[in-house]
């Protein structure tokens, strides 16, 4: 049994760790976080000159050819870091969608730009506030080109390209869409961290291409979702463990009582719980990279299962870690709050934990392993 | 066992109603029933002058400060008449968080500790809402170990002369005075080397700045002293004795009792109400329905809870720290309520637009605020200690400093 | 506001401690739960000569004439002393079904002896392995007999009266049945805490008297569940209110690393959030019980909430009163387990926490403070 | 990263499941299969018989303490074997548990410390099951602080003479030999007192009483000693030495991992898939489908958990405290799945009669069982302390007893 990331994969986290201590400190994440950029254009530049964003995209298609364990690595690292970027939606949602749905000819078209870092991808999918089902989706394509608004794109913004879930008389289909199209408006929305983009895309007759077979839009969006779920969950993971580390060290300096606040139990036993839960969404995680890298079956539970106990590991640690620092830990001036506003976040990002959960169970369910 | 006043009560209840129907500012009310979880935003009103001119009406009618003596502001009120008038107040005490500290915690503190003719010249002002004060307690290095702090008082003539940096004095910007609470000797035992002051905020030396919090607004302040006077008779207590003035200090805070502890309840039952998710109401989802049991079962917990301590109030009983169990019960529940809140709302939880937000955006302003309940006026363990030791009788915690002189206690960074 | 008890209530409240202590001591507990005895008579004749058991029945008819916050004061002394013997289904259930749905002529033949202790009652309900609702009842009313078959009743094999609810053509209706008639069969059966009985009726043309309106059974059988939910809350407490007073002197009296185990913040903490939650459910109880004496129409409500939050506060109590006495907890020599046992008998006895948790907000959505 | 066998693993592996399709007892599997949460019923079969039988033969054919040198009984195999040996044996491995003391503590502290007659007497017996030992540690007034026992030694010319009591010992009645610590000087600080023997359970003035658990069952000891001599020839260590000798046996526990934590999930899921409620099947219900998810993904984390470190040992590491939350975790969610269990079951959920009761009554076993399980061990505080001391580093909780001679520490009663 080899569980465990590669000496390799270590390699590369190390030297991501390395270049985002570098770009991407706390400074660099208020930044965004205070201003009106929607994200932080030059340590994406960053990333580009590394390679990071084709890292799981092959060479042919301009990529680094290397898989999803070493992205699963690089998502730790940035979910770690709170990076201000728009990875998550052009690396693990859009990238992934042309994967999963584009034919050929649409990925050597799309691909090479999303791989280089050149430009900018993400998914538009939910129009109303609440879960995303199918009969929410009312945006029509029609005569090739696509009318309706989109709400909570993830880095709408700066986005070049969106795979759009929408329907017509066949159900519902994906599309790559151009979003610098001249019918596209984009309204920017105010969110529980601004370190991260949103907005509404509102789409007046915009060109489009369809991905995949019409009708099957759906069902290739819930393929897309558990890619990202896992992706997503690293990142999670990435955030609770720097969390946990935060209270740990503070806990440690921290007097009172002529003692550090570290020495008692209550403090040390709410530390031990985080770390448990912490714990135990990493080993899922790892799970579900297996699961993503090896294409299993198992791939739908193994990315509930990591997204629900990695969302619950990041909102306990977070959430503590501000507890830990006590009325420092509520001040803007302290790091806790970055954490806890992106724990909450990434929480509902992909659809809230109910939904996840559910989904979870209804595999348990079909599965025979009582 | 019933709910019902007694004669005496309803008689009170009776003409407290009266002079506030007759007298309240109600053209703020529509912004006041909006007002919870710390925030109260008046529109084109100005709080401050609101908030004065409410108190100011109330000193007059002699509704201020209820239950101090009557040479000082006050007309000798029972406590019990105090949450009868809390009670029939309801959303207008919005109005009063400006003055909370000083009546609650300076005021009581001034009246045992300071001279006749300072009681005089400082209470009825500060009842009357002119004068506004503040308290000058924790510090940056000393929050759950009050006792840990470090601002120094050195005597100099007729004079002392502090210098030192407070924190989380909430207020302070607005506050004419504020009561202090010093170190005046490193060399003794922590607990004994303190002693406290009250000061004008004017003074020449003290400097005022917001603290942004987490959640972008700033309800605090920090403090910082630099060579400022204070003259010896604006001493409260004996040199020395500042912990046991501060104990006065803190035990009032729990005569503040009545005012229901804001649990976020309502505003999730209202929530699951009208929201509907992928699958209908959300309060038709059994999930919800088992999370909004044990909710319930919580808020009304503390409900009754506040009836029983009212109850001891009415017959004359002093309420103990059983009633640290309200804000232990409610931050946590906060939290967790406005995580599920969010989460219901799936994707468009993260929206603060009160605008586009369910419910205005109670939750997510919800989930941003409540971190603080959890640790303000005493954190979770605290609160979790002094149930343990004060009400169930558990032994102290093993003390790391005990005896020791406070410049030899370990402190870290 | 008067929120409390009154003094003569207190009063009260300590005359029956005191008998208690006298005559249910663990041991006379164990003397139960080790035997085949059902429950232990001679308590039941001490309560008879006190008159506890006609507490809140007429004097007209045999009782003692006080109310309803009485008998809560006797319901917790008896919760916290584990009282054996079947006070709750006679007082609780049997007399409370008695008061709700007979008329004066049926009071009178029946409400006397069970004031007086001479005669045990119950309520038989459930038939099958799951919640009771009106269509798992199938215990059948023909000319004038029950034919069926009644599990889980408590304190079946001892009880001289049981109300049965049962159909004909009209629906539901709630009856009164002479247990001592020849066609009634009994099984005992075992379960989580033998020092309360529980048997298996079964009737074979058993005679019985109907109460009430023909088809009105269900809905008396609400009222009856929702008054004992309150009785029974009151029983929760008192028991939790005594576990976590072991709790807490054990933790004084228990020395590790040369400390009290109680100056810990790991067993303090827990014995503080035992308090808050016993505290909470102390005050719903209150609630219940001012809802139940004046007969408010907010019972079902109240009746809900001081069940689900007395059921809990008993179990947490319970199961970390174990936890603080370590080993030694879960020896059968230590009281512990009594306390746990029952704790877990009482959270079902009228039925499972999420039944009631969903009674609970049903009222909450019909209720219009939202 | 995936889960495959090294080319060297998966031969050991087919080798291992050969012999054990050939040899184990296949008889008992139906009720090997039923065995959990601490119990084993093997009919009218024999369980101490039927245990050392499957023991002898697989010792003879060189599968028992599989990484012990094959001078004292094992062949020397490596920790990573171990485990597949572990996995391969599944449910025979339930009639291990008789040898699981000896085996993983007893064993291995003889190892370190016995002459080299006594390995070479006791250890080959041992590790076929022809001799079974127990390990005599706790004692009733020190559990979590065992440092703090007071079995008292006594040297008396060659021989060592005990008094005093033991308890919690697992399987004295079945053991043929004990491992002891005791005091030997009360005068020195706590740890420094101890000293380590082993003994022959059949010596004269020992007394062995089980001990009836609160659910009713009886896998436990009590052992009392009344002027037992042991020759100072059984002595493990060096006077005073003990506590090192026993962080070693309890170090070795450390090993033992790779086989599962039970967690009673897979029941769990068993039972809402059957179990009917008044709404129909209980997974469809969604506040079951919630606590489901979050039990699956704590099982589910448990058991990756394990594979991470099944994969540290396969590269030659050795597994830290981080085993710690097996228990921690696998505890309490065994308790709150049984009470939500039992809640599903509704009044049913009181019976214990398998043939009455769903799932043969699992629920009503794990819910009494389960309180031990948070208890044995090692306390959910104390393996709370472990992760936040020896994983994340913080320092330890100041000491009462630090440097007290043990006769002047406090007892309490």
């Amino acid at each position: 049994m080899n569980f465990e990331f590669s000496e390799d994969q270590v390699l590369l986290k190390n030297q991501i760790r390395r270049a985002l201590d570098d770009h991407c400190r706390s400074a660099d994440v208020r930044q965004i976080l205070e201003s009106d950029s929607p994200h932080d254009s030059q340590l994406w530049r960053v990333l580009c000159e590394m390679g990071v964003q084709g890292t799981a995209i092959d060479d042919s298609l301009g990529g680094a050819g290397a898989g999803y364990l070493e992205l699963c690595v690089v998502a730790e690292e940035l979910g770690r870091a709170l990076a201000p970027v728009p990875f998550s939606s052009s690396i693990f949602l859009a990238v992934e969608a042309l994967k999963v749905a584009a034919n050929n000819e649409q990925k050597l078209a799309l691909l090479p730009g999303l791989a280089s870092g050149e430009k900018i991808g993400t998914l538009a999918a939910w129009e109303i506030n609440g879960p995303l089902q199918p009969d929410t989706i009312a945006m029509r394509w029609e005569e090739g080109v696509l009318n309706g608004r989109k709400i909570l794109v993830p880095d709408g913004d700066v986005a070049d390209v969106a795979i759009v879930i929408a329907r017509d008389d066949e159900g519902l289909s994906l599309f790559a869409v151009d979003l610098t199209d001249s019918g596209v408006t984009r309204e920017t929305l105010e969110t529980i961290d601004p370190s991260r983009n949103f907005s509404t895309l509102t789409f007046n007759a915009v060109a489009g291409q369809r991905l995949g077979d019409a009708g099957d839009g759906w069902n290739l969006l819930e393929q897309v979702l558990n890619r990202a779920a896992v992706l997503v969950a690293f990142e999670q993971i990435g955030g609770a463990q720097r969390a946990l580390e935060m209270a740990t060290d503070y806990a440690q300096e921290r007097y009172a009582f002529g003692r550090p606040i570290g020495s008692f139990q209550a403090v040390k036993h709410m530390l031990a719980d985080m770390y448990v839960d912490l714990e135990l969404a990493r080993s899922n995680c790892y799970y579900g990279a297996w699961a993503l890298s090896t294409d299993a079956d198992e791939l739908p539970l193994a990315a509930a299962t990591a997204r629900v106990s990695a969302t619950q590991a990041f909102q306990h640690c977070s959430k503590n870690n501000i507890q830990t620092h006590g009325g420092m830990g509520f001040t803007w001036e302290f790091d806790c709050h970055l954490f806890y506003r992106r724990s909450n976040l990434l929480a509902v990002l992909l659809g809230g934990q109910s939904v996840w959960k559910d989904r979870l169970v209804s595999q348990l369910e079909s599965s025979d392993a009582a | 066992m019933n709910f019902d006043d007694t004669p005496q009560e309803a008689e009170f209840r009776s003409s407290v109603r009266h002079w506030i129907d007759d007298n309240a500012p109600k053209y703020l009310l529509p912004y006041l029933e909006k007002a919870s979880f710390a925030t109260m935003d008046l529109g084109d009103y100005n709080a401050n002058d609101e908030s004065k001119a409410w108190r100011k009406k109330k000193f007059d009618a002699g509704w201020a400060c209820l239950s101090w003596p009557q040479e000082y502001g006050g007309v000798g009120a029972s406590p019990i008449e105090r949450v009868i008038w809390q009670q029939e107040e309801g959303h207008y005490a919005a109005l009063g968080g400006l003055f909370t500290i000083g009546e609650g915690m300076c005021g009581p503190t001034v009246m045992s500790y300071a001279s006749e003719g300072q009681k005089k010249r400082y209470l009825p002002k500060l009842a009357a809402g002119e004068e506004v004060w503040c308290q000058l307690f924790s510090e940056p290095g000393s929050g759950s170990d009050l006792a840990g702090l470090r601002t120094k008082a050195e005597r100099d003539g007729d004079d002392w002369v502090i210098n030192g940096q407070k924190i989380w004095t909430s207020g302070a910007h607005h506050s004419d005075y504020g009561m202090l609470i010093t170190r005046t000797d490193p060399s003794v035992a922590k607990h004994q080397g303190l002693t406290m002051f009250f000061l004008s905020m004017k003074s020449p030396g003290v400097e005022i700045r917001p603290i942004k919090q987490a959640n972008g607004q700033s309800g605090f302040n920090e403090v910082y002293f630099t060579d400022v006077r204070i003259p010896d008779a604006q001493r409260l207590g004996e040199v020395g004795n500042g912990w046991s003035v501060s104990l006065t200090t803190l035990m009032n805070e729990r005569l503040s009792i009545g005012g229901s502890m804001p649990t976020g309840f309502p505003e999730m039952l209202a929530l699951v109400k009208s929201l509907q998710t992928g699958e209908g109401l959300a309060i038709k989802d059994k999930a919800v329905r088992d999370k909004l049991a044990d909710w319930h079962c919580r808020t009304s917990g503390l409900k009754y809870t506040s009836s029983r301590m009212i109850s001891a109030l009415s017959r004359g009983e002093t309420p103990g720290p059983e009633a640290s169990i309200g804000k232990l019960v409610a931050g946590s529940m906060m939290q967790d309520m406005s995580m599920v809140a969010l989460d219901l709302q799936d994707l468009s939880g993260i929206l603060v637009d009160p605008e586009l937000a369910e419910l205005s955006a109670r939750f997510q302003a919800m989930l941003l605020r409540s971190p603080a309940t959890r640790v303000e006026g005493g954190t979770d363990e605290i609160l979790r200690n002094i149930i343990a030791e004060r009400v169930l009788g558990l032994p102290g915690d093993i003390r790391a400093d005990k005896g020791m002189a406070f410049s030899d206690i370990p402190t870290g960074r």
